[in-house]
């Protein structure tokens, strides 16, 4: 764990304490940055287009990362959360509000809606907490698909124009490719921020030792509520984002399914972890798209097969996968990824 | 609103919580043995429905004897479940339990395609479709025979785990795992038996169910009505569970039914109505209404 | 009868709790085991009974035997089958479950009459018949001891594994629960392996004990010899007058000048 | 010995505390006052009491009935999280680390009372958090340095050693700057050297930091030792209370320890080590 | 050991995400117009928004002095046709017949020279009834400009519709809600919008209520209609403002709507509400198990004989009438094309023989099969009506596009379906009033024309 480079010295708290720790980490990070945002020059729509869907995934399981990984509690909402996000986008962008203003707005207005939702929590522990999220999976879809259909659209959703600045208009997958991966540079690095500061510590110690944090000074309440309004304000922003990525919203793409891969991807990923949300959101999304792709390739080299059969497909690749990760490897890819890495360094000396 | 059909929507809820409330001693069973909660269940179900229809249709046996067999087979899927998905993950945190339930929602999902097809079936009925009169309420009769159907499942059950030695066991085993390895039982061994219990309960959800309204993927939806249900009567409790689910099909059948206002009626509040009722209740009985409150010592 | 030799306890892989505890139970015996808490007298039972497994423990060292045969690879319900019973640390009890039913519970794990063993557990806690309905978690601290001893005999075990039957309990009760475990040796010829905190009244009753310290076994003998010792007076009195024995008082300027050093 | 205890107001007064769970009573009336500066020894048998006692203490049990007053402040029915920010810190018998985090962010999260960063702060980090995380990190290495943990700053406590997961524990405490520091049971499952270390650690933080200190121990040899004054509870009642050397002659303290089988040899008992 | 065993799948995975992300072995050959195509290009684009898309400048043959069009496909050149399937999504028992459907069409079509002799090659895509696989799996295909495509659920259909006008690729849609429709863009649906079909109910019902109101039925002098309906974009669309109006003006009461989740166990609720609410007539607007599940909670509650049950195009299906068993009988519905019954038409005689040449399972004789295998021979037309006006080269999705626009009838399949798209015009407006009659679909009318109620 706290292995690092040879010749890699503290001479400060502040150095001991930085993410980035020498010159040579700055530079490939700065390359890594480079590579990132010039990649839609180079690489084809469709790459784009799932690097997209990964780049928004990747905020809301940040979010439910925060949530489920840093402070311990099971979210079945984070998909209604999302849609709270994606409304607001789409209701504000309607009224003439422009979307890079909408997408702030956005987050916070999913973060208070899940503040409301986290209130529980003052009451109710564990399990049944998780299911107070799973109603407000229920109440928040049931109320943009029923309440003020005048302002939220009823089933058929909402349309929402895509966002402007000058003359660029951010309506083809490169396009969008910017504010998404901007977005989630932003958001990896405030998560990073949270988690190993005050109240990221406040955060785990709840996780840890609920009593024996409450007993030490920590609230647990205002700080479960706090890790509910984060966690939500990434959904809203990633909610935000899928607006602007789908521009055709409705109550039906924020089902109780989709929650349930994101707290897949979480698993996947690495729970408490903050490389975790990233390798989960990318790996289970490449795995969808995998199967997706796979489905007709394998029509066409045995057509005799029933096309129900392939169909089965990606749930069984999602629910097997999500079943070999918790058997075998229970800490997620980051877990593998750290040992890896150590493995790596420690070579050839193994042992 | 229309109070004159309380008495009939009453009725109504009552029956479809019947049917709920099976649903719920499901994932009862696996939680109190097990501390899982099942977000399967309705998978189960599902798979139940289709195994009965697979044997009825497919191979054309009568359908009271695919039933039966059915949930022979459901008592294996659900003791082959525990074995390959829960076995292992004994000991670990409950969100990696309830992961595993949810991934095992996918693969069923997923295994039923494979094995049924992905279309809608009709079983043969099981019961006749007629109607029940009781003075100004009007009843299916194969709705309230299901309901009736379960109340017997539930009285069974209840016999099984007062007066018998599997059911003691089981419910030594549901307060306290060390302790009951400590005399000797082994717990591996009761945490299968709930799951093919579960699994067997789900299987007679699930047909009954399917002789009302089909046999299709969706059913496992049904589920989510069951969820509220048992947070209600709180997890642990199978007496909960009845009244829960019972307290959900009436809540959802006056709730969608009582309002006359048109524009009340297409808020369509039935479906949402129990969450917040369960919402309401676990606020003031943060472990629903016959779970178990606990001491917390450090 | 049972032989611990030299057994080593890992917890999570990495925690070692007991570093090679060597004990012998013989047939028909009371054996007491003492310690402080936290010595790794209970993680030594619970090896024994197979329940580490349960808490990710393992025997990683030595070897167990009962009645000639390894025990130190079976499984909590395998090791009942053998006839040994562990009684838990702190009277735990199915405590939903009415007392007849907790009784019941502990004969489950074998077939036989259950009317007869009832009425045996009846005779040395005739109490118990008067509560047999009463949901067992609604008892006095000393009539639930009375149904964990009674329910781990309904097992009729070769061995019993009693963790601190005195735990929090007013010393008329102690004196009497001790009696019965006195009782129940002689009459079932159970052989009981006793953890006990309160040195003078498990020696009491005695063959032979042991005292653990830090995981490790640090004095045995005969139960007699063993009261008379004054170093069990000592640790496990704390009455000694000061003086003899260095005060933690003056340790630390000891201790500092090792540190230095080091 | 401080000779300072007798005089001043108590820093904690504790006055008929009753503590029931369902049926059971676990205090019952119990009264006793710490006075600033002392080291009090709470002692008894197992289930006597002691750790509810410490759990009236710091909030996390209420008594049914009863008062506690700690430096002004009527605790009876201040919140639980508050009551750290009052001056009280405390250890756990079972140890109640935070087992996922570094021994480094354990003491760092005992902090939290005396940090003020808001949440926005800690997202963006440069400025303000930075500077804050940097100055209580100074703090804690003091801490970490006093304790001699320096080799284990970065290892997750979950897998350290029993006897310094019981260190970091302490650290933790500690690093709340409490006044009154209660520790329950920090000897428990400790060899003589490991505890020889720990009582040197407790007379330290009670010499140089000027901590009040209540211990509930099991070991005599410690408590007679360091304690200036003893309370004795058995079944939730006070039987004695007084110095180490009247609560050894106690015949009512000397009964509670050994139940019915009082052996006479006890009083001319004469070691021999 | 397991850490072996995880590696192993891991590798295993990784091989099949690049096998799976390689260029699919049989690229379509893109028409090598030298037409320059602003939207393209992946960089940030300065196009417009557009959501009703612009008359395109196709190339008319008169502006265009070419002497001689490419009529004829080279060897080996070949078409792609694109469609989403939902295969497991809630739409799945009705749409995986669709891609058995679409396949044994293409293939037959293939047998019978393709399109002009270029061979049809069918991709799909499993959208399970997501959008965001839905997007994933648009954004593959417009990499591979496709000239026309198949989808079948409202939500992608409505999702996407803007992208299509942008990328300029017709799409021919099953989901035909009036939003995903109109106004006007590039998707074409293939039956009556959902209000269309309940106007043309209306035209049919008023003038003929005393010959099909129920028995008994409550204040029977005229129609009062309940809309029992699933609680999803879908059935909501049959009661919109337009409808709504379209109806007082024929003096049709609406006295309510009742929703109902889909595969709900009991709606005797919605029933019991409608009959307090003063209905004799029940219409749906839901996938097969929607009227099975009201039509056997009526007959079980014994109402039946006091409405008048009838639904829109998609809930005919022979699954309902396997659901809804005995109770089916004397279900009305909206019927926009021809049926399996009707074994003497010639398009269903090769769509029959199809089937049991290809060993089709009885469960996908579905009207999912029937329909895709039709809107394969439709494709097939509007693309060599395409390729006679601008021969293989001029071939792109905006030349189809005009082609569809241009084509005032198109009767694919010899009539199995009928489109009559238009300038304006996204949906036909054929359609035939059908009951069910001893578990078979009987017209009771001849071919009507639907009012038009779509959205303002």
């Amino acid at each position: 764990m706290a292995l690092r480079l040879a010749g890699d010295f503290d001479t400060s708290y502040a150095h001991d304490m930085a993410i980035i720790r020498n010159r040579g980490q700055w530079g490939m990070t700065i390359a890594f940055l480079i590579g990132l945002f010039a990649l839609p020059f180079f690489a084809d729509g469709h790459v784009i287009g799932t690097l997209n869907l990964i780049g928004i995934s990747i905020i809301a399981v940040i979010g439910l990362n925060i949530l489920l990984g840093y402070t311990g509690q099971i979210s079945l909402g984070q998909a209604a959360f999302m849609a709270v996000g994606a409304y607001s986008a789409a209701v504000l962008v309607k009224a003439g509000v422009s979307f890079w203003l909408a997408l702030p707005i956005s987050g916070l207005v999913a973060g208070l809606v899940g503040l409301l939702f986290g209130l529980p929590s003052l009451r109710i522990k564990g399990f049944y907490l998780a299911m107070a999220t799973l109603s407000a999976q229920m109440i928040i879809p049931w109320f943009f698909r029923n309440v003020r259909t005048d302002i939220f659209g009823g089933m058929p959703g909402l349309t929402m124009q895509p966002p402007r600045l000058g003359e660029i208009v951010f309506n083809s997958q490169a396009t969008m490719y910017f504010p998404i991966m901007l977005t989630v540079v932003v958001c990896v690095i405030a998560a990073k921020n949270i988690a190993r500061t005050r109240l990221g510590r406040a955060l785990i110690a709840i996780r840890d030792n609920d009593l024996a944090a409450e007993v030490l000074g920590i609230a647990q309440f205002s700080h479960k509520l706090r890790a509910f309004f984060l966690s939500a304000l990434y959904a809203g922003l990633a909610g935000a984002l899928w607006a602007m990525y789908a521009r055709t919203i409705n109550p039906d793409q924020f089902s109780l399914l989709n929650s349930v891969w994101y707290l897949g991807m979480v698993i996947v990923g690495g729970m408490g972890s903050a490389l975790g949300p990233i390798l989960g959101a990318a790996f289970v999304r490449v795995l969808e798209e995998v199967t997706v792709q796979l489905a007709p390739v394998l029509s066409k080299l045995f057509p005799q097969l029933e096309a129900g059969l392939l169909a089965a497909l990606g749930p069984i690749t999602f629910g097997i996968a999500l079943m070999l990760f918790l058997v075998f490897e229970p800490r997620g890819l980051a877990h593998r990824w750290e040992l890896i890495k150590a493995a790596w360094r420690l070579r050839p000396f193994a042992h | 609103m229309n109070w004159d059909l309380f008495p009939q929507f009453l009725a109504t809820g009552l029956l479809t919580g019947g049917i709920y409330s099976l649903i719920a001693l499901g994932l009862v069973l696996i939680y109190k043995s097990s501390r899982v909660f099942n977000f399967a269940q309705g998978h189960l179900l599902m798979v139940g429905a289709f195994t009965t229809w697979w044997f009825s249709e497919n191979l054309g046996w009568n359908v009271w004897l695919a039933f039966a067999v059915a949930i022979g087979v459901s008592a294996l899927i659900g003791l082959l479940v525990e074995r390959v998905a829960l076995r292992p993950l004994i000991g670990q945190p409950i969100l990696a339990t309830v992961m595993m339930t949810l991934a095992l929602a996918q693969t069923l999902q997923g295994a039923a395609i494979i094995v049924f097809g992905a279309y809608q079936r009709s079983l043969p009925a099981l019961f006749p479709i007629q109607p029940l009169v009781l003075g100004d309420v009007r009843l299916k009769l194969n709705l309230a025979l299901a309901f009736a159907l379960a109340m017997l499942g539930f009285v069974v059950f209840v016999f099984f785990f007062r007066f018998t030695r599997a059911g003691l066991a089981m419910r030594a085993a549901a307060e306290d795992h060390q302790l009951a390895q400590s005399v000797g039982l082994s717990v591996p061994r009761i945490f299968g038996m709930a799951w093919a219990i579960a699994s067997v309960v789900a299987t007679m959800c699930g047909v009954l169910l399917a002789n009302i309204s089909g046999v299709e993927l969706n059913l496992s939806i049904i589920a989510l009505k069951a969820f509220p249900a048992v947070l209600f009567g709180g997890l642990e409790s199978v007496p909960g569970a009845i009244v829960g689910g019972l307290t959900v099909g009436v809540i959802e059948s006056l709730v969608g039914g009582l309002p006359q206002d048109p524009a009340l009626r297409a808020l369509h509040l039935g479906d949402i109505a129990p969450y917040i009722f369960m919402l309401i209740v676990l606020w003031f009985r943060p472990d629903g209404l016959f779970g178990l409150k606990r001491i917390e010592r450090i | 009868m049972l032989k611990l030799n030299n057994i080593e306890v890992v917890y999570s892989d990495v925690i070692l709790v007991l570093r090679g505890v060597s004990l012998e139970v013989g047939d028909g015996q009371i054996v007491a085991l003492l310690g402080a808490n936290g010595a790794g007298k209970t993680t030594a039972l619970k090896a024994i009974s197979g329940l580490l497994r349960t808490e990710l423990g393992q025997v990683t060292r030595g070897s167990i035997e009962f009645d000639g045969a390894r025990l130190d690879r079976l499984g909590p319900e395998a090791v009942v089958r053998r006839g040994i019973v562990q009684v838990l640390e702190g009277r735990r009890l199915f405590a939903h479950l009415t007392v007849e039913e907790n009784l019941v519970v502990g004969a489950l794990a074998r077939n036989g009459n259950l009317r007869a063993d009832l009425d045996m557990v009846y005779q040395y806690f005739p109490r118990l018949r008067d509560l047999r309905g009463r949901v067992s978690g609604y008892l006095s601290g000393g009539e639930q001891q009375m149904v964990v001893i009674g329910r781990a005999l309904m097992a009729h075990p070769k061995l019993m594994l009693l963790d601190e039957p005195s735990l929090g309990l007013a010393p008329l009760l102690v004196a009497e629960i001790f009696h019965v475990i006195r009782q129940i040796n002689q009459r079932e010829k159970t052989a009981i392996l006793l953890v006990e905190q309160i040195a003078q009244a498990a020696l009491a009753i005695a063959d032979h004990g042991y005292v653990m310290e830090t995981g490790r076994i640090v004095l045995e003998g005969p139960a007699q010899k063993l009261r008379d010792n004054e170093d069990i007076k000592e640790f496990y009195l704390g009455l000694t007058q000061l003086g003899e024995r260095k005060s933690y008082r003056e340790v630390k300027h000891y201790k500092r000048r090792k540190r230095w050093l080091g | 010995m401080p000779s300072s205890t007798s005089t001043h107001a108590p820093l904690l007064q504790a006055i008929d505390l009753h503590l029931f769970f369902g049926g059971l009573s676990a205090l019952v009336s119990v009264s006793f006052d710490i006075r600033p500066g002392e080291i009090l020894a709470l002692i008894g048998p197992n289930g006597a009491g002691k750790t509810s006692a410490l759990n009236c203490l710091n909030g996390f049990y209420r008594p049914q009935r009863g008062k506690i007053l700690f430096d002004g402040h009527d605790l009876t029915h201040t919140p639980t999280h508050v009551i750290p920010r009052l001056g009280i810190a405390r250890t756990f018998q079972n140890i109640a680390l935070y087992t996922g985090m570094t021994a480094l962010d354990n003491l760092m999260a005992a902090r939290h009372i005396h940090m003020r960063q808001s949440m926005w702060a800690s997202a963006l980090y440069f400025g303000p958090a930075h500077r804050e995380e940097i100055a209580h990190r100074r703090v804690i290495e003091e801490i970490i340095d006093f304790l001699e943990m320096e080799h284990i700053r970065k290892a997750i406590v979950g897998a350290l050693p029993y006897g310094l997961r019981k260190r970091v524990e302490l650290g933790r405490a500690l690093a709340l700057e409490p006044k009154l520091l209660l520790l329950d049971e920090p000897m428990a499952g400790m060899n003589v050297e490991e505890k020889e270390d720990m009582a040197r650690f407790i007379l330290d933080i009670h010499e140089r930091r000027g901590m009040t200190i209540l211990l509930v121990e099991h070991d005599m040899g410690l408590v007679m030792d360091i304690a200036h004054r003893v309370v004795v509870l058995d079944f939730g009642v006070k039987i004695a209370e007084g110095t180490p050397d009247e609560i050894k002659s106690n015949p009512a303290v000397i009964k509670a320890y050994l139940g019915e089988t009082v052996n006479s040899e006890q009083s001319t008992v004469n070691s021999q080590q | 050991m397991k850490k072996i065993v995880v590696l192993i799948v891991l590798v295993m995975m990784a091989i099949i995400a690049l096998t799976a992300c390689a260029p699919a072995p049989t690229p379509t050959p893109v028409p090598p117009t030298p037409a320059p195509k602003p939207t393209d290009a992946p960089k940030p684009t300065t196009a417009p928004a557009t959501t009703a898309p612009q008359p395109t400048a196709a190339p008319k043959p008169t502006d265009v002095p070419k002497p001689a069009l490419r009529t004829k496909a080279n060897p080996g050149e070949k078409i792609t046709l694109y469609h989403f399937g939902d295969v497991t999504g809630p739409l799945a028992a009705i749409t995986t017949p669709l891609v058995s459907g679409f396949n044994d069409g293409a293939k037959y079509w293939n047998g019978k020279g393709g399109i002009r002799g270029a061979e049809i090659v069918v991709e799909w895509a499993d959208t399970a009834s997501k959008v965001e696989l839905a997007i994933a799996a648009y954004n593959r295909f417009r990499e591979k400009k496709p000239l026309i495509m198949q989808m079948y659920g409202s939500g992608e259909t409505e999702a996407l519709k803007d992208r299509l006008a942008e990328d300029k690729i017709p799409v021919l849609t099953a989901g035909v809600s009036s939003k995903g429709s109109y106004p006007p863009g590039y998707v074409f649906a293939v039956v009556p919008i959902y209000t269309d079909q309940f106007g043309l109910f209306l035209d049919w019902l008023v003038p003929n209520w005393d010959k099909v109101k129920p028995a008994k039925g409550q204040a029977l002098d005229s129609p009062k209609i309940a809309v029992v309906t699933w609680d999803s974009a879908y059935g909501r669309d049959a009661l919109t403002a337009e409808t709504r109006a379209y109806a007082e003006k024929k003096g049709v009461k609406i006295v309510g709507q009742e929703l109902f989740t889909p595969g709900a166990p009991d709606v005797t609720t919605q029933i019991l509400a409608a009959k307090k609410a003063g209905a004799n007539v029940i219409y749906t607007n839901s996938l097969a198990h929607g009227p099975a599940q009201i039509l056997k909670d009526a007959v079980s509650l014994g109402v039946r004989d006091e409405f008048m049950i009838a639904g829109s195009n998609w809930s005919l299906d022979l699954s309902m009438l396997a659901l809804a068993g005995a109770a089916s009988e004397g279900y009305y519905g909206v019927f926009p094309n021809l049926w399996w019954d009707d074994t003497t038409h010639p398009g269903v005689k090769i769509i029959q023989g199809e089937f049991t040449t290809n060993q089709r399972k009885p469960a996908e004789r579905s009207v999912g099969y029937l329909l895709s295998f039709t809107f394969v021979d439709a494709m097939k037309q509007y693309i060599e009506k395409t390729i006679d006006r601008v021969g293989f080269e001029g071939l792109t999705g905006a030349a189809v596009y005009e082609t569809i626009q241009a084509t005032p009838e198109l009767k694919p399949m010899e009539g199995i379906q009928s489109f009559d798209f238009g300038k304006d015009k996204r949906a036909p407006s054929k359609a035939r009033i059908v009951q069910v009659q001893k578990g078979k679909f009987i017209y009771l009318t001849d071919w009507m024309t639907a009012p038009d109620l779509k959205p303002k």
